[in-house]
């Protein structure tokens, strides 16, 4: 029965979303009774003596989750990730990193949608600075990285981003497809 | 086909040299070098009849242990003593000796404890084990590879195919969005994967993308990743009615 | 303390990453002191009694992971297999593990063999970093292990790699002469 209990424990623990008790007795290959009896122990368990994790019925099913009680503190941890980038994102700041000085309308030729969203908030992370403005005609802005952008990625300076060579030379299927060096 | 197994077993002639030492039970330190060579040779030899790809590697091993044999045969010059050292296996020696530690590392490794293999965490987003709504991440995080790597990638698409074939292929952003969303109506969660498993064209690939990007631009679909290299999900912000909304109001997307 | 010790136990539940003890710190707004022993009390009791859940040290911070003697039932759980490291994958890892900062064509020399396709796997498996780039002529790239690379064989830091017997510096000439350089 401990080994019992270990098992769903973790099974419950790793699945990441609700189980059944089904499902349970299949993964676990135990009688449903004795799987309901476990559940029922730990759940006590975990409700007793202040734990920061219930086991809770949910969607007909159980999962592990935090304490209600607890979400003012947890959700400070959920602020924290904010400091990550979307795809979206990591395509311009490529773009900008191995293209600036460079213009809206060029990020958005290359990569075939609209920008502006994307370019407010990496401005808005600090990522970005405006170089300037480019003499054609609208006379428009000129993006290029920031001090910030070295420190996040630790460079010395831009002559330390990877070549796009370099990173071709790892694959030699993509180096006939590379005749944009970058500039 | 023996030999064809064997060298998938060895990951490069280091390796294999190290596999000749061990099976004839020779001191590393005093390789019988006239024999060592003969069945290396005798190796890449078959190698050859099998028409397998013996890579340059191996050939060059194999010059270097017929140069080592010819010095250990040969008188030499006191000139060429001095400048190569006393024993022409010297270097051979050395590089056997560190290749066999990392190799011995690299097996120490395998038999730790692996994330995904051995041990689990759990899966999905943390936010999800949160009992209230949690405000939506649709983020991932970055390492310069990263970084380096998507300019590459568009680079690569861009210069051969986007601009040019999209057009002549009729292929349109708009319809992949709609396909895509028709997919989302049927299933709420879908894995990245199995949008681009089905034998598409690199420009089709391009335009899905494109169409996820917009899709999340639009907070209809949310893109997830656990961690950086795992499973990558679609799941729908949106309701089933404003997927539906999308699939016909091509109009207001003005792509191709 | 029991309040303090629920809200670490969400916290390291709920963060999926590894937290380190500065972050909870400053996450619980407590001492680090305190912190260390509501954790230590905490890993001493999901050691005890037959949990599937361990509280580990990991990457310079803290995680709850599966016991892994559980292993053979949460695979259960998994839909596809996982990738293994090939051998010339673990090969190429441990010589960076152990000697980084360190180059494509150190690489090269010690393994005997063309590197460039496992250094790419290895980079997106986001096992590596770049550390930055080598102050020789080509200025190519130096290779390091990254923090996934800890997390994924349940590492605390570096100095916690396995020690290997004999394990001496390479002769420093023989990185130098790299005969691989050109291929």
């Amino acid at each position: 029965m401990t080994e019992l209990r270990a098992v769903i424990e973790a099974f419950l623990f790793v699945a990441g979303f609700p189980l059944t008790l089904d499902k349970l007795a299949d993964l676990a290959e135990a009688d449903k009774l004795d799987i309901k009896e476990v559940i029922a122990g730990l759940s006590e368990e975990y409700c007793r003596c202040h734990r920061g994790i219930r086991l809770v019925e949910v969607a007909g099913g159980y999962q592990f989750r935090s304490d209600p009680a607890l979400a003012p503190w947890l959700r400070r941890l959920q602020k924290e990730r904010v400091q990550r980038l979307s795809a979206a994102a990591l395509e311009t700041l490529a773009i900008i990193a191995y293209r600036q000085p460079v213009t809206r309308a060029e990020i958005e030729y290359l990569r075939g949608v609209d920008s502006g969203g994307v370019l407010k908030t990496l401005l808005e992370r600090n990522l970005l600075r405006i170089l300037g403005k480019k003499e054609v005609p609208g006379r428009p802005l000129l993006y290029g990285t920031s001090r910030y952008f070295l420190e996040l990625f630790g460079l010395k300076d831009l002559n330390d981003l990877p070549t796009l060579k370099e990173f071709a030379a790892l694959d030699p299927e993509l180096v006939e497809a590379l005749p944009l060096e970058s500039s | 086909m023996t030999v064809d197994i064997k060298l998938e077993k060895f990951s490069g002639p280091l390796d294999l040299l190290l596999h000749l030492i061990k099976s004839q039970e020779m001191d590393i330190y005093d390789i019988r070098i006239v024999e060592i060579t003969e069945q290396y040779l005798k190796i890449i030899d078959q190698m050859k009849q099998l028409d397998l790809d013996v890579a340059g590697e191996f050939l060059v091993m194999a010059a270097q242990l017929i140069h080592i044999k010819s010095r250990m045969l040969l008188p030499v010059s006191e000139e060429l003593a001095e400048e190569e050292g006393d024993d022409p296996r010297a270097e051979l020696v050395k590089r056997l000796l560190e290749y066999q530690r990392y190799k011995q590392a690299a097996e120490l490794f395998d038999q730790l404890p692996q994330l995904e293999r051995d041990i689990f965490l759990p899966k999905g987003d943390g936010a999800d084990l949160l009992l209230e709504d949690a405000p939506q991440d649709t983020e991932l995080t970055i390492s310069l590879f990263q970084l380096a790597n998507a300019f590459h990638q568009l680079m690569t698409h861009a210069a051969t195919e986007v601009f040019h074939e999209v057009v002549r292929e009729n292929l349109s952003v708009t319809d992949y969005i709609a396909m895509i969303s028709r997919r989302l109506i049927e299933h709420s969660r879908i894995s990245l994967r199995d949008f681009f498993q089905s034998g598409y064209q690199r420009t089709e690939l391009v335009v899905t993308f494109l169409a996820l990007l917009e899709l999340t631009r639009m907070r209809m679909i949310k893109i997830e990743q656990v961690t950086t290299f795992s499973e990558v999900w679609l799941s729908r912000l949106a309701t089933t009615d404003q997927l539906r909304r999308i699939c016909p109001a091509e109009e207001a997307l003005d792509y191709d």
